[in-house]
Formats: structure tokens, C-alpha cells, sequence
């Protein structure tokens, strides 16, 4: 690497085999007290058929292999801490230490979903204050906080929207889904057993209301939309597209993984949602921990208060908190207990360490260091849709396509500068998309350095293609085989060495 | 805000390279109509200092200080230091999903290692990355089944998780599946004479929970060779999986959906959990959920990546198998670090003082005039106590002492009356359960004299 | 690197400028409650003249970039969680987890050392537990854990044997230490302003008994030895050379940073010393923290007690502890307060987690991962001192140097190898002296793997010397220039681009 | 043991590579007389929960909970997370003194960044990369001193820290210095007179502390002029560092001792604390302690080094400026992330607050009855509380009611009877103040009836 991947330099870190290399039998980290009650032969109580030998395999090894072992397992990760992760739609912001800290404390990590809720009441609180907030970021009325995550939050307002409609006399049969949207959009809707339709782009990267109202019917229950786009567009006619659908008796379903561009500024219950998920590890900054855990709260309107999931919390006129389960409309659960409280502590730690300037202040500068990013890459990179942006952009990698450089390279590539790479994978209306979500988090320097990279890496792709289409050159395993993992999968290690020839674990012996 | 690395003059600057006169004119697109013209009337901003008040505040709410007997899918066990000790670096937790693999071996890795661990735990060939929890891991797995057998009818097993079963109910609705109760025997067990009855060719998969909801050890082999006489699936929910560390392993279920919270997670009123199927090889293209797969890169060296991700809804959109897409990585990664930590020795050395414990207490409260073991099933750290007065007065009573003695059972069984779901473990010292069977004891003797 | 640097794979990290180079006005990563109580003019309550307008040049960064920024920084460091840290006489071994976690509980690091000692008996407690621990570890009679670290500790002792000897009439001049001993020894000597006499060492690398004997007149304070010696290898001969010292009234003071080869299997009680410190930080696992804190205990025989530093800890019939200060023949204070407690508590957890058999199997496994080093290195590196080692073995690089490879360059190639260096800079009788010490926290793998290393640079250092000479070449940075470091020290930043002319930073006003 | 990372198959495969048949042999050097033939008669095993039941204890036997106005050298602040969330790395706390610089950068350029921070702080030119502790930094300011002008001759205000008198003490009787006390005027601060009729030209140095043991603010430029008039040395300790938000930094001193504990480490009872020398770049010769400094690597690009080391014991051996070896690097880096934290804007808007609550406190405890503040030089966020009763009496109430009062100076100062030294940080709330306040009232009226 010459000086042109400047933010990037190579270090030294010692390999690691799987934990299971280091395991030898008598080694051990674990420590419990002495057993202080009679011990009990597990033969005798359990049956001798319940009680298995051993667990084979399981590793055997100490407490400092341990730590090594996932410590440099750490050190080979790309995170927000080690810098830009600029991974268009996933929001990858900062994810604030007093957060992971107010989470364990003592009192709330310990607590068991099912102790009385009177002795619960500073776990409702939090709930109910962070419910409270993201009804009025979002302009909406009711809420649950029990979905996981994103496409979990979208199943629970799919069934609701089944629910609501069910209740009216007719389910319905199909939903509009955007050809831009996110793979969990169709996938949820299938899940809860909709049919799916796509509704095209226009030019402007924005839903074409002709093609919706031709395809808005009476059997159409929901709109799913994403607002902004995922191509950062906002969809200025969000109000003719939710009156076109509520015309029909259709209910406008609003993805919301793209609030980190609205919060503040705008409210989807203000331009005619009737349901919006939140992905709490996204715009609240709850840690995206190499694939989750997150959260998906879903926001209503009134009309579908009755059909939220089970249960729902409540609160007496003299703020006593407890859960309602006696709600007869309900969809019932999508998930034991609460959701994910951890989570949601540390979201409603954010929104207070924010305060309203502070959530307004984040939307403009993830729109500005968005609208930079675009600023410093025109030109560079081709734009297939011009209109205005807010927290991200979609480039392609049609200019570059000339010399046999893909997105996937230049992703790649990037690696080599230091950087995380931006989303490749969709959205699918834009063939080699360069998908490009900054967040608030950046720094000017930062997005600089980012910006000076994927200028020389345009260089690159046209004056030495091969460099950029065989990175990365720095990191620790160089471009991994894909195609092989997928026809030969292997897909947990096995003691004995496996013959290469295709996926036959043999079958544990249930001992 | 402490949190944003930028200055007043640096945005002017910026908007200046923009063009811009001002950030406004970023938001232009938004039709006037619908911009919100207030300061958002949400609390804030607060110092850390404040918010750390905050939630302590709240925490002394709480029931920190109380002695605890609540399982019932959640459980208390020790949690080594190290496991959040290393989760809590910043590289694994500030991360997403594994999608760029030459920078993301770590998690990789991690993730190879829990499906491997799942798999030893579970005697299952396969495993995947992580699901929310095992409450959907259920019906994800219910409806796995279904894709296999292209059959519709699922009987669920009433001693398996209330609220798991009220999940499976709600995604069922959605798919149209047909959902049948399977009743328990008087041994707590599943009654397996109605399951012989119940059980046709039409029925895509029987799920029963080991050890069950009541702390029954299940049949799992015997349950099994059931359900295949008739093609169809057992699955088999696990909820206590430290239980794994003696128990026998469902190797003879076909799916495993596995709740891992009692390995290395806090209790945290109800989440984040981790969920994980496991199965056979076979059915691997009708699981949902991410798969790390152990490859090697342009110069041959051994790296993991995601794969088979044909199955994954950004790839394959409504054909998906599931929509799931955030899962509960870092939680997998928490709970690998907890086996790692207590391996092959100390998993079972957990499991035999979770059991040892357990059955001390309920030995000594079978003692206790008025009180009963309910079932008559083997049970590995959790039983159900048959009481002769109501069981809300008990807990009453003994909350009064900082106690909180179990869960009410008819909440979720109208038909299990005055009985308590009493779970003990490690974490329980010799004279803590004897507190325990002290105040329930006194409660049991005034309780003729309580309201009911 | 090729195949042989088989541990070792480089990896990209970003780099990364000083923290001053990313402020800006304006930025800022502090929080502070509103104040509530009223304001007041500093320049009126603490007249103009003594305010500050500013602190010039202290940054203005977000708390995302300061955790980018450290986060980066520790990436390019080496620790033993990284891998093996072999540097000899540091005993770099395994610092357990738990111990960070009960240093920080509240209620211990929160303390006060002026609140009244009722309200403190449970860090009295604490200290006493550890005091009696280490009493029996070293079979001395009384202790102080008051000093900071082991050299700290030395000055102690030494001013213990000065207050001692002045008490018996005469301070005496001279303090004897042998030529293989660490540099703080005879700094300490001069700092309690005694002149220094070295003793030789005998072919065996062991104190020469017949020089000790004629060096050992009545001028003699004490002799100051370290024990196993830093080439590793126990004085046989340590109770003769106790009584030598004693016949002539000096004082045996024994440099206890090697009590990792003894614990549990002898005890310098016992083996005639009269004074011992102890490094927390070495033989019980205090975190060596870049450079310390670290903690210093010194353990003295009965005849020395009354001199011990101001206050000791007293325990009353009833178990009360309480400090006394009525010590009319102590030093007095070497340090304000009662020493690190901090470490106090995490040597305490140390102690506690191995028992006396955990603590016996340590220093059994020091010394077998010592010797199984020296036999995987014998005749491959020479061994000036074939005498048997305990816990570390000294090589030297004699046969290396033949083709122009010294100890440093064979450290600085171990580095690509995924390996911390051994010690270079001394024992100073050993010239190109290769200073190995394991620790008890290596497994097999990673000591086969350091053994491995260390056999192909030397076969390197016979066919590719220049390849060593020049190493590391995976390192973030390369050979640092140290002599234009040492002769035009840059020992600060400065805001304006300086002249590299030399050493003249601009005196910073006062304002 | 579970820190031990080997099987004992593996033991004895390594033995029987040494060619040994058991461990004894490798200690067969140990005379046998010297033998110990028992097992250490200490506590233990214990497993981590255990050892965390421990400490718990130990901690509930101490005074959390208590209401604390206590100062004297060891202030609590607000230590904002990411200082203990980033110190905690792995990298950084298992690392040992930076003598191969190309595998610790990390440690070199954060020290780097605290010398720089500490010359900003202190309006210095140069500061070293630690020493163990303000106390200690004293002696080491004055052996310097004593270097550097061949005078043996050291004058120590009586208002700097006792205990850190105490130490010079003790360090100097081994160096032959000769300490004289320089007494504090009616205001607090040093006496000047007697200062005039002290100071000769053979004092090598002038050692005061500022803000001074009483919490009074030094006129240090005044105090410099007067020095060097006779070529003395102006040494200056700093031992509460978060008045240097506000106050004038000590730049016209020689030398600058401080005390770095206040800028994010906790009490803890004491230590482990960080001290560290700042002086002019003319003195770096004499000055001890490691220093780290900027060069380049054979490439050209910016690294760091250990400097200057043949000032130290382990190139110089008895020549050393110092005998100092480890020192307290974790701590330095703790306080860099503070002062990063805090930074130019934070370090004032802190200062200012204790400025205002110890201020809003001394003027609401001036008004009562039988309580007045003792001096009258300006001070910071400490002072003199004068009671017209006992002050252990006061204490001893106000223990009563969970407020540690202060500290009674007649302990270190025979002369200052019924004297309570107060402090009061950012993190007393003014409804702390006020039932402080209010508590002080009612002991001073109760006192007259106290025992005293
Ligand atoms: C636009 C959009 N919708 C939905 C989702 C799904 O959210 P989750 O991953 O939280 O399930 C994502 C996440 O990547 C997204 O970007
Ligand atoms: C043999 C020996 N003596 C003394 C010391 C000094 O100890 P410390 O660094 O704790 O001051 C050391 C430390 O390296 C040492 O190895």
C-alpha cells in the first residue's frame, strides 16, 4: 500500500485457530463455590437414560486463552469504534458508553420479567418514558416496545393491519411494496401470508403514483413504504400516496429504519402513516453488536391501539404502571415477556442525553455529512437519481463498470484505506449500488479521508483495474471463497479432519 | 451535544462546499405542510452524571435485594466476569452483520464457534448464527417444519412455554397453520396417549419443551420415534439449556429451538435473549436465520463467511424462509464466551449444583405440611409446589421477607390452582433455601387463617 | 512475511494524529448537570489576577472521537492479552478479569482515606487479609504496604536498615549488591545516600562468596540481592551469604521481584532475609498498565518492625483495625496515604481465587514453562550461565553476533513473529543478554510457537541476516530513530509547525 | 486452577521433554533445609463468586452512603464512563513500560499526549510520563531542585500538605537535606515576611502548594519574583488540578509537583493516584522519571520513543536523577482521557462549578451561628470552617446523620483547634449543601451542650 491509503497502516496481530484447537482435557476456567447441600447422583433422580456422558467436544481451557482468544478475535472486527462505517441504511452511529453502562447496573439487569410489576415500577418507567418519546418523535398515538428488531417490528404491524382488516370483514389479499424497499418488506409480508406487489420507481426515485393508483385496490390491505427512500430520497408526495391508499381502505405501513434523516424535523404521523416500526438500533443508537440484538417498536395510529400486541402497558391515574393483558383484539404475542428492555434502556439514554435540540441537531448533521459525502463524489461516481438526498446516497458503479470494477470491488477496496464499505447489496432498482449512510457521527476529518479514498480509488479503477478488483491487499484473510462455502458448506467445526469432499458431519452420538 | 464531532464553523464550512446557505435548505424536499414547526416536547438534554441518576433512581424501584425463586424460561446463574469483559469491546459490539468477511473474521469466528457449541450442546449437526429469542425461535421453527413436510397441522405441547405458545399462535394466524394442544400427564410429562391419538399423517411436527415448562425432563427418544412412525417432526424446545450439562441431548428431535439466555445473560426484565435452531444437515436449506461457513481465502488461508444466504430475505425477498434480518449476535457471542468458559467440566459441574440444589429444596419443602411436589417426572432445577392454601397469599407473604417464592401457575393453567413454579440454582446459597422453606413453611401454617 | 511468521498476520488498522490535531473550537465531549446554586464571577471571588483566560492548546474533540481515538491507540500496543510477553524480571502474567471488577465496586473505590476508620474497616479489612498473606508467603513478621513499586519498596527497606543501624549507633556508608542486579537497586542505594560496592558473581552465576566475604566489612549496611538472581538461578549459597552478612552487623536485604519462582516452595524468611519487597504487579498479577501503578509491600523480620513507615495497621482483641501513628523509631511516611490500595484489593482477589495449592502450582508452572523454553533453545542460543534456572533463563547472543545480529535485533524480529520481545537491557553481566521469562500463563502452543520463533530467527540470522537486522517489518511503525529522539527531545506538541532545528518549545504565557 | 492454561497430560509431556520425571527436580537447587514443607497457611480457593462476595462485604463495611465534604488531596468528581470504558483495554492495562516502541505506540503517543496536556494545564514547558504520586513527586521536585542549584537548603510552606511534608521528611534524611518551615499568614497563604527573613542564597528551593492545604489560592508570580531574586527555586504543588480550569496556571514556578488524582481516578482509598514533575525545558537532565518524545521510524513516519533515559537507574544505576522504574502509566492515561474529555471548554465549565458550590456553601455556613471561614485569601473549592465548638463533636453528629463533615486540622495542626476542613465538588447537589448546612446549624447550637 503506497501513500495514497493514508488513513490505512498494516499491524502486526497474531493469529487464532478456533477455541476448539486449544481445548485439552483437564483445563478448565470455570469456578463455582463448593456445594453447600447434599450432593445428588444425577443417575438417580434424572433415570440413567437422561443423563448424558459427556458434552463431546465442548472445549476444555483456561481463563487467559480465553481472553486472548476473543480478544484478538476483536482485534480482526471493523466496528464504529475503529471508524467511518458508512453502511448505507444501517445507521451505524455512535453507540454512547453510558448507555452500556446505565444497562447492567444492578437493579435493572438483574430484574426478572416476571417479579410483581409493584416491584417492577422502575423498569415500567423507563418503558413508558421511552414510549412516550418515540410517539411524539413519530406524531403517533399508541405503541409496543416488544419486537426485536426491524422486520420483527414489521411483522407485528402487518398482523395488525390483518387484524384491522380481518375486523372490518376482509383481510385483504396484497401488499404494495416499493421495488426499492428492503428484503424484510416482501419477507414479512409473506410471513403473514400477503401476497406481494411491487410498485415501480419513477425518475425521480420516488413512487410513481400512477403506477399506485392503478394498482391501489380494495384487495391491496397495506403500503409498505420507506420514507425516506432507501435511495435517501424523501417521497414528497407522501401525502397524495397515503390518501391514494386510505381511499381504498388501505393502510399506509411505514418503514422506518430511515428516521435518523426525520427525527425532529418531521413526524410520520404528521404525513399520514398509520404504522411505523423504529429500529431502535439505528436512529437510538443502541450497539448493532456485529448483527444485533436491536429492537423494533411499532408506533400506531388510534384506529389500531386495540390491535396491538399482547400485552400493553398502562398507567393509573396516580402513575402506577402494570401490563393490560385483557385486550380482546389484540394479535396477541410476537414475543415472550417485554422485548428487549436492554435495549430499550439504552435508547431512552440517548434520547435524554439528547433532549429535542439534540435529536434535531443529529438530523441535520447526518443530512449534511450525507449531502457532503455527495458534494465530494459527484462527478467521481455516476448518480443515477439526481434529486435531492437527505442521510444517504446511492452512487453506482456504472462509470467504473467501463473498466471491470464493480461496487464489490471498490467496497473492497476501501477496506484498504481504512475504511468499513458501504452497502452493496440493494437497493436492487439501482445495478451496482454504492449505498452510502454517514450518520451524525462523522467527523469532518473523517469524511475527508473518505471522500479523498473512493476519489483515488475511481483513479485506481481506471489506471490499475486489477488492484482494485483483488482487494483487499491489508487485511488479515484476503477475499474469501463464496461460491465454495455455499456448495460445500461448513458449517461447524468437526474433531476428526473432514475430508474436503462435502458437508457429512457425522451425526452426535446422543451418548 | 458531546456526541457530535463537529463545530458550528466546521458545518458552515461544510454547507459552504455544499452550497448551501443554510442546513434548511438540505430539508427542502420535505413539503412545508407536514414539517413539524416545534421543538420536539421530549425530556433531555441530561449530563451523563444525570442519567446515571436516572436509571439508578429507577433501579431502586426495582426488586434489587429480593431473594429469588422466578425461572420459568428466565434464569439467574452466575455470569463469569469475563464474558462481559470481552463482549463489551468496542470492536465486537460496535459492529453489524458479518456482510464485508475480510474485516469481520472476528465475529465470524465467534459465530462458527457458537453454531459449533450449539451443536455439541444440543447433539444437532447444525446450527444457525442467532434468532431473537426462543419464544420465536418456535414458530420459526414450526414453521420450518411445515416447509419440510408440506403438511399444516402442528400439535403443541400445553406444557411447553405460555407464552411461547401465545408467539406460535400469532405467527400462525398469519400462515394459516392449524395449531393443536397436546395435554400433559398427571407425571407432568407429555401425555403420550394422547399424543398417540392426536398424532396423524396430516401433522407436520409435534413441539414439546425439555426440561418443560413445569421443570418435567421430557422423553425426547421415546417422543421421537413417535413422531416418525408417522414422518412427522419432533421439535424440541430447550429453555434451560444449562440443563444441557446433564441431560441427555434431543439429538433425536429434529429441530432444537434453543432459548440461551441462561448462558451468560442477565435476566434484563425479559431481553435481549438469543434464540438458535439446530437440526440436521439435511433440512439445512429450510432453516431461516444467517449461517457462518468456514472457507479460505485467495491464498488459501482457513476464513468464515455468511453463507447459504439464498435462503435470507435480502437476497430472496417474499421466497424467503424467514424475514428475520438484525438478529442476536452479540448476545450468541456472550453466550459462547460463557461455554467456552465453563467447557466440558464446568457445564456439567453447573448442572449438577443447579440439580443438587433444586432437589434439596424440594425435598425439604415437600416436608413442609401443606406443601407438595406437584409432579412426579424427573426435574432438573425447576418444580411446581402444590400448595393447600391459595399461592398468591404465600408469595404475598413472602415478599413481605424480601422473598419472591415462584410464579403463580394459574395464571397460565386455570386448572393448576394454589401451585407455585419454584426454580433454584446455583446462585441459591444452602442458607438462602433454607429462608426459603423457613418462610413458606410459617406461610403454610398461617395460611388457613389468609383470606382465601 | 512468509510461512514462518506463522503466529503473525498483519492486519489494517487506521491510522491515527494526535488529539490535538482533531480539535476544534467548539466541539466538546463533556456533560455537566445544570448548576444550581447561583453563579459567581471567578475574577471577583478570586480576584482578576489569579484567573486564567483559557487553557491554550487543550483539545476540543466529541466523545466519538475520543473513543475512536483511544480505541485506535491501544490497537497498536502489545499486551499480554495479546499474546505472550515474555520480558524477563516483569513476570507478564495473566491479569484476571475479576480483580478490575471488585477495584471498581462501590464502597471501595469510592473511599475516602480521611473518612473516621469505623467507616472504613472493610479497606481495613481488606489491607489486613493481605498483610497476613504475604506474611506467610515470605515467612517475614511485620509489613507496610505503603510503597508504589518495587523500587519504592527498596527505598524503604534501605531507609528501614539506615534508621535501624543509626539507632545502633552507626548508619554506616556502603551498600554491597551484586553485578547481575536490576538498575533500581543501586539507585536506591544512592537515594538513602549510600555508596554503592558491586560483588562479583562466580562462573556459576551465583554471588561469589569469597568476595562477598572480603567486601563485607563493618562499613557495610546491608547487602542488597535479588533471589533467584536475574539470570533466574538460585543462590544456593544464601544462608552462608546470610550469615556472612550478619557476622559483620549488616542487614539482608533480599529484592523480592522474583518471588515467582519461590512462592510456596520457600520463603526468604527463611532463607535469611531480613528485609524483602514485593512486586504486586509481577508475582500477583496487578495489571502492569503500560508502566504501572503497581505496589510495593515490604516485609521485614521482628527487629526491624519498630521502624517500619508511618502508620501501620493495628488490630484491636475485637478485631477493630485502626492506623497507628505512635511509631517513635519509624522512617515515617514514604507516601500520603496507605499506598495503591487499588492494587491492594486486586493482589487480595489474587490470592484468594489460588489458595495455597493454586499458589504453589503457579510457581510450579513459572519455572517448568521456563525450563521447557531453555531446553526448546539450547544449543541453539548460547547460555553464559549453564546453571539450572528457575522462573527465567538468560540467553545471549553470541552466536548470532558472529553475522552481525545482536539480542536487540533478535527482539525487534520476534515482533513479526506475533511476539513481545524478552528483556535486552540487562542483567548487565551478560553481554547481548536474551532474558526470558514465561510466566505460569502460557500454554504449550504458545510457548511451542515462541520456541519455534526463536529457532528460525536464528537460522535466519545465519542466512538472512540483513531480514533481522532490519525487522520488525509488520509493525505499524518501523526502527524508530531514538538517537535524534535523545538529542533533540520533541517531548511535547506544539500548535505552530516548530523548526526540527531542536529542542525550544516557546514558554507558554500565563495569561 | 483456572488461570493455569495447562493440563496436567500436559505437565508431564513437558517434563519428559526437559528430561525430568517430576517439578521437583527443577527446584533441586533450593538447599532442602530451606524447604517449605507445608502447604502456605492462606485463604482460599475461592471461586469468582465468592471472591465478589467478598469484596462486597468488605464494601458494605465502609461508608457508601454517606454524605462526603472531603478533600485534602484526594477530590471525587465526576468521571465520565469512557475514561474506565477505554483505560479497560486490554492493550492497554496488560502492557508493560514502552521499551520496544514499535509494538507500543499506543502507550507512547498517550503519554506523549498527557505530557502535552500537563504543560497546557500547569503553563509549563516539559512533563514527564508519571510518578507515583504527589507526595512523592515532592521529594523528587526537591532532589531535582537540590541538583540542579548545589544548595541543600529546601524551604517548605507549613500549608502544604502535611502527609507530603511528611514524606520530604523522610526522603530527605537519606539525602542529607535540610528542611526549614516557611509559616502561612493570617490570610492562609505563605507568611511573606517570614518568607523575606528565611529565604538566603543558599535555599536551593521555595516548596508551596496552591491551592494550598487550607484551599487558599498562592500568588505565585509574587512568590517566583521573590525566589528568584535570591536564585532559589520556586517550587510549586498542585494538588487539586481542577482549579487550574480557573486559576492562572503556575508558570512562573520552576518547578510544578502535581497531583493528577482529581482528574479522573476515584478516591480509592488512597491510591493508586498519579503524580508527575512539569519544569522548564532547561532542567530536563535533572528532571526524574521516564519522558516520552517524538521521532520517526526508518520510513520517515511520526513515532514515538522512550527519551533521555540515561537520566534513569536502569542505564545509570547509581547515577540515576531518580530510582524510580515502574511508575503509574495506567493512571496517566486515565487522567489524559479526562482532561480530553473535559477538555478546553468542559475543564472550565467544572472548575467553575466547584467554584460556585464551595463558594454557595462557605457563604450559607458563614451565616451560622458558632461557624465562620477561618482565612480570607481566595479559595477554590475547599476551606477553613471555624467552629465555636469541637470539631470532632460536629463530626461525630453529622456521622450520625450520613455526612462526613470534613477533616479537623488540629490532627495535622495542633494550633488550628476546632477547625473542620470542607470540600465541596460538581457533585455535592445544592440540596446536599443545604442539608449540610442545616445539619451544621443544629450541631453548633446543640454543641454548647456537646461534651467539649
Ligand atoms: C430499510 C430497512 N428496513 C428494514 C430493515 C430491517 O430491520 P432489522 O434488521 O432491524 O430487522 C432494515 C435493516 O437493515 C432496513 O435498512
Ligand atoms: C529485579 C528487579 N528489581 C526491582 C525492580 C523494580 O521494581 P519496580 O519497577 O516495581 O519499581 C524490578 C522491576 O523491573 C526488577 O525486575
Amino acid at each position: 500500500m503506497g501513500d495514497s491509503t493514508a488513513k490505512a497502516r498494516p499491524h502486526v496481530t497474531p493469529g487464532e485457530g478456533l477455541i476448539f484447537e486449544k481445548s485439552s482435557p483437564g483445563k478448565h476456567a470455570y469456578s463455582l463455590p463448593p456445594l453447600d447441600v447434599p450432593e445428588v447422583q444425577p443417575e438417580e433422580v434424572l433415570g440413567a437414560g437422561f443423563v448424558r456422558r459427556e458434552i463431546a467436544g465442548f472445549p476444555e481451557v483456561s481463563e487467559i486463552e480465553i481472553i486472548r482468544h476473543f480478544t484478538r478475535l476483536s482485534t480482526w472486527n471493523y466496528g464504529v469504534d475503529t471508524g467511518m462505517y458508512p453502511l448505507g441504511s444501517c445507521t451505524m452511529k455512535y453507540n454512547p458508553r453510558i448507555n452500556e453502562v446505565v444497562a447492567r447496573l444492578e437493579g435493572l439487569a438483574s430484574e426478572h420479567p416476571y417479579q410483581p410489576t409493584e416491584l417492577a415500577q422502575g423498569c415500567l418507567k423507563i418503558l413508558r418514558a421511552l414510549e412516550k418519546a418515540l410517539l411524539e418523535i413519530t406524531g403517533m398515538d399508541a405503541i409496543t416496545l416488544q419486537p426485536a428488531a426491524g422486520a420483527h417490528g414489521e411483522l407485528t404491524g402487518i398482523l395488525m393491519v390483518q387484524a384491522y382488516l380481518t375486523a372490518k370483514g376482509n383481510p385483504r389479499q396484497l401488499v404494495l411494496i416499493p421495488d426499492s424497499a428492503h428484503g424484510t418488506n416482501p419477507a414479512t409480508a409473506a410471513m403473514a401470508g400477503y401476497n406481494v406487489a411491487p410498485v415501480k420507481s419513477n425518475r425521480g426515485g420516488q413512487v410513481d403514483l400512477d403506477a399506485l393508483r392503478q394498482l391501489m385496490t380494495e384487495n391491496v390491505a397495506a403500503l409498505m413504504i420507506t420514507n425516506p427512500n432507501t435511495l435517501g430520497i424523501f417521497e414528497e408526495r407522501i401525502t397524495d400516496i397515503a390518501e391514494i391508499v386510505h381511499a381504498r381502505g388501505g393502510v399506509l405501513y411505514l418503514d422506518g429504519a430511515n428516521l435518523n434523516a426525520l427525527a425532529g424535523v418531521t413526524r410520520p404521523g404528521d404525513f399520514g402513516a398509520d404504522i411505523v416500526h423504529l429500529n431502535l438500533h439505528k436512529t437510538f443508537s443502541t450497539p448493532h453488536g456485529g448483527g444485533g440484538p436491536g429492537a423494533g417498536p411499532v408506533a400506531v395510529k388510534k384506529f389500531l391501539e386495540p390491535f396491538l400486541p399482547l400485552p400493553v402497558l398502562q398507567e393509573s391515574p396516580e402513575g402506577r404502571l402494570r401490563w393490560n393483558f385483557e385486550r380482546p383484539q389484540s394479535i396477541g404475542r410476537v414475543r415472550a415477556f417485554y422485548g428487549n428492555f436492554g435495549m430499550h434502556v439504552r435508547a431512552l439514554a440517548y434520547i435524554l442525553a439528547h433532549g429535542p435540540e439534540g435529536i434535531l441537531q443529529v438530523t441535520r448533521d447526518a443530512v449534511l455529512n450525507s449531502n457532503y459525502i455527495r458534494k465530494g463524489l459527484e462527478g467521481v461516481y455516476d448518480l443515477p437519481y439526481p434529486s435531492p438526498t437527505l442521510h444517504e446516497t446511492v452512487f453506482s458503479d456504472k462509470r467504473q463498470a467501463r473498466f471491470g470494477v464493480r461496487t464489490m470491488d471498490i467496497a473492497k477496496r476501501l477496506m484498504d484505506y481504512g475504511f468499513h464499505p458501504y452497502t452493496v447489496a440493494f437497493p436492487l432498482i439501482v445495478p451496482g449500488a454504492m449505498m452510502i449512510e454517514p450518520t451524525e457521527s462523522e467527523c469532518k476529518e473523517e469524511l475527508d479521508l473518505f471522500i479523498e479514498a473512493l476519489r483515488a480509488i475511481a483513479h485506481e479503477a481506471e489506471t490499475h483495474p486489477d488492484l482494485v478488483k483483488t482487494a483487499p491487499h491489508t487485511t488479515r484473510v484476503r477475499r474469501l471463497d463464496e461460491v465454495t462455502a455455499n456448495r460445500k458448506p461448513i458449517l461447524r467445526w468437526q474433531p476428526a479432519p473432514r475430508p474436503s469432499a462435502g458437508p457429512a458431519p457425522a451425526p452426535e452420538p446422543a451418548d | 451535544m458531546r456526541y457530535l464531532p463537529k463545530s458550528d464553523a466546521e458545518r458552515k464550512a461544510m454547507l459552504e462546499r455544499i452550497g448551501c446557505a443554510s442546513v434548511e435548505e438540505l430539508f427542502a424536499a420535505i413539503p412545508g405542510a407536514i414539517r413539524l414547526r416545534r421543538p420536539l416536547a421530549i425530556p433531555g438534554p441530561l449530563s451523563e452524571p444525570e442519567i446515571v441518576d436516572f436509571f439508578q433512581a429507577r433501579a431502586r424501584e426495582n426488586a434489587s435485594g429480593y431473594l429469588r425463586f422466578l425461572g420459568a424460561g428466565v434464569y439467574s446463574h452466575f455470569r463469569p466476569v469475563v464474558v462481559d469483559a470481552l463482549a463489551s469491546r468496542g470492536e465486537f459490539f460496535t459492529a453489524y452483520t458479518p456482510y464485508q468477511p475480510e474485516i469481520s473474521q472476528g465475529t465470524l469466528q465467534a459465530i462458527f464457534e457458537f453454531q459449533t457449541l450449539i451443536c455439541q450442546l444440543t447433539g444437532q449437526e447444525i446450527a444457525n448464527a442467532s434468532l431473537y429469542d426462543g419464544s420465536t425461535a418456535l414458530p420459526e421453527s414450526v414453521i420450518m417444519a411445515v416447509r419440510i413436510s408440506d403438511r399444516a397441522r402442528v400439535l403443541v405441547a400445553r406444557s411447553l412455554h405460555p407464552e411461547y405458545r401465545q408467539v406460535l399462535s400469532t405467527y400462525a394466524r398469519g400462515q394459516g397453520l392449524q395449531i393443536e394442544e397436546l395435554p400433559y400427564a398427571a407425571s407432568g410429562q407429555v401425555d403420550r396417549e394422547a399424543l398417540a391419538r392426536q398424532l396423524d399423517d396430516r401433522t407436520a411436527a409435534v413441539a414439546i419443551q425439555s426440561p418443560n415448562f413445569f421443570g418435567c425432563v421430557e422423553d425426547v427418544a421415546a417422543l421421537s420415534r413417535f413422531c416418525h412412525e408417522h414422518n412427522a417432526l419432533l421439535i424440541c424446545a430447550i429453555n434451560e439449556p444449562v440443563s444441557l450439562g446433564l441431560l441427555r441431548p434431543p439429538a433425536e428431535a429434529d429441530i432444537v429451538a434453543l432459548e440461551g439466555q441462561a448462558l451468560g445473560l442477565p435476566p434484563s426484565y425479559g431481553g435481549p435473549y438469543v434464540g438458535v435452531l439446530a437440526t440436521k444437515e439435511r433440512f439445512v436449506r429450510s432453516m431461516p436465520g444467517r449461517l457462518a461457513g468456514q472457507t479460505t481465502d485467495s491464498e488459501g488461508r482457513r476464513g468464515f463467511v455468511l453463507t447459504l444466504a439464498t435462503r435470507e430475505q435480502h437476497i430472496r425477498r417474499e421466497k424467503a424462509t424467514s424475514n428475520i434480518c438484525t438478529n442476536q449476535a452479540l448476545c450468541a457471542l456472550m453466550t459462547t464466551i460463557f461455554m467456552t468458559v465453563y467447557g466440558k467440566q464446568g457445564m456439567r459441574a453447573l448442572a449438577e449444583q443447579n440439580l443438587a440444589k433444586a432437589h434439596y429444596a424440594a425435598s425439604e419443602l415437600a416436608k413442609v405440611p401443606g406443601a407438595r411436589i406437584r409432579f412426579s417426572a424427573p426435574f432438573f432445577n425447576e418444580f411446581v409446589l402444590q400448595l393447600a392454601c391459595p399461592a398468591e397469599a404465600l408469595q404475598q407473604r413472602l415478599a413481605e421477607q424480601k422473598i419472591l417464592a415462584g410464579i403463580a401457575l394459574e395464571r397460565f393453567y386455570p386448572e393448576l390452582k394454589q401451585s407455585l413454579l419454584v426454580c433454584v440454582t446455583e446462585t441459591h446459597a444452602r442458607a438462602d433455601l433454607d429462608r426459603f422453606v423457613a418462610a413458606v413453611r410459617a406461610a403454610c401454617a398461617e395460611a388457613p387463617r389468609g383470606k382465601a
